[in-house]
């Protein structure tokens, strides 16, 4: 059993426009002990909620799709089609 | 080459003709083509009052610098300009900008084209509408 | 719709936005697409120092009115701008502005390249160059 | 023979660009008592010159071609390969 303050990983979680508003936070910060995907990382910043379908994630700034590994310090983004222009 | 993301509203000929003033090609373009995206006082059949404009910011930029830079290669463009609008606005208000400067005129065409297609495809943006009854996100572009 | 043959320079910029301004189509156009082409200081290869630009009064105009009438029904355009420069022009010196506005972007897109397109293949107008070591007429247009 | 004051035609011809200075003028009136094409007010404006490959042509400030029937009172253009834009 780990303890919360040697857990090695930290993982910033960002949520924009509707997905940040379904999921009633813009922001969250994951400690976790082992390497994870975005597709995890949606699951644990959410509580399991289901990633509504089209949603689209970027690891540090560049898409990516959920099976992409995120390593510590990664910054993880969730957000819908996007509408620009 | 340049990308601003704009929290205030802007004049898009104004910026043009200032930033191609700076640009010191004189002579060497023959071809300008631009895009201005503006809003509408209506969508999908109803009247709209206004709009929030929201981004990510970082990647947004960081997306339009990237797209930038390979239409520049792709089409050996002279330079190229991206301008758009976030946070509230209304109709009329300029939403976004795209202009590629060029020595033919193909290219300044298939670059400015090229350019608002990924920008409306991929740059991180999001709209929601506020109509008389309420609000709502706009839930996908159309393709162009 | 406007078709101008203009004998002085003119700022493209300045003639789009004070056309906007008194379009008075705001909220209803999503969309303008334009194209600016400008006068460069080489051509095949050579430098050229100024050009004069020939018309044929009365079926240039008349040429532009038909092009940007079709234009407007094909792609249910908002309106359109054509101007063209003639006389004499020297590097740098903007040539041609074309602007179209609609509701969305594809029919602005279409239709501001389509028409730059026959204004070059059909318009009348012809250029003759001023090299450093004489004079001589522009043989041809590029295909867009 | 016709008396040259009662030729019933009259055709106004125009010449552009390096048309124009290789016929030597800019414009001409053409007097002919039967009706012509576009192609033979060239022949007769320019005394019998050959039309240069690829040269335009317009009545009355529409494209024709050579083979066009042209009636008094016309206004008859030849030019070279448009180059504006």
């Amino acid at each position: 059993m780990s303890k919360p303050e040697t857990l090695p990983m930290s993982i910033s979680i960002k949520f924009f426009a509707r997905l940040r508003e379904q999921v009633g936070k813009d922001s969250d910060e994951l400690k976790a002990d082992s390497v994870t995907t975005a597709g995890e990382a949606w699951a644990r910043a959410t509580d399991g909620a289901e990633m509504p379908v089209n949603t689209l994630m970027a690891v540090n700034m560049e898409y990516v799709d959920a099976d992409t590994v995120v390593a510590d310090g990664d910054e993880v983004a969730f957000f819908p089609p996007v509408t620009g222009g | 080459m340049k990308v601003e993301i704009r929290k205030k509203g802007f004049e898009p000929y104004a910026e043009l003709a200032r930033y191609q003033t700076e640009l010191n090609i004189d002579g060497q373009y023959g071809a300008c083509a631009t895009f201005i995206g503006s809003m509408r006082d209506f969508n999908e059949g109803d009247s709209v009052q206004s709009m929030v404009l929201e981004y990510y910011p970082g990647m947004t930029e960081k997306y339009l610098e990237k797209i930038s830079t390979e239409a520049i290669d792709r089409w050996e463009l002279l330079d190229s300009l991206i301008i758009h609008r976030v946070g509230e606005i209304h109709p009329a208000d300029p939403i976004v900008l795209v202009a590629a400067w060029s020595a033919h005129r193909a290219a300044a065409f298939d670059a400015c084209r090229h350019l608002m297609e990924d920008l409306k495809s991929k740059a991180p943006f999001w709209k929601k509408e506020t109509l008389s009854d309420g609000e709502r996100w706009v839930e996908k572009n159309t393709l162009g």
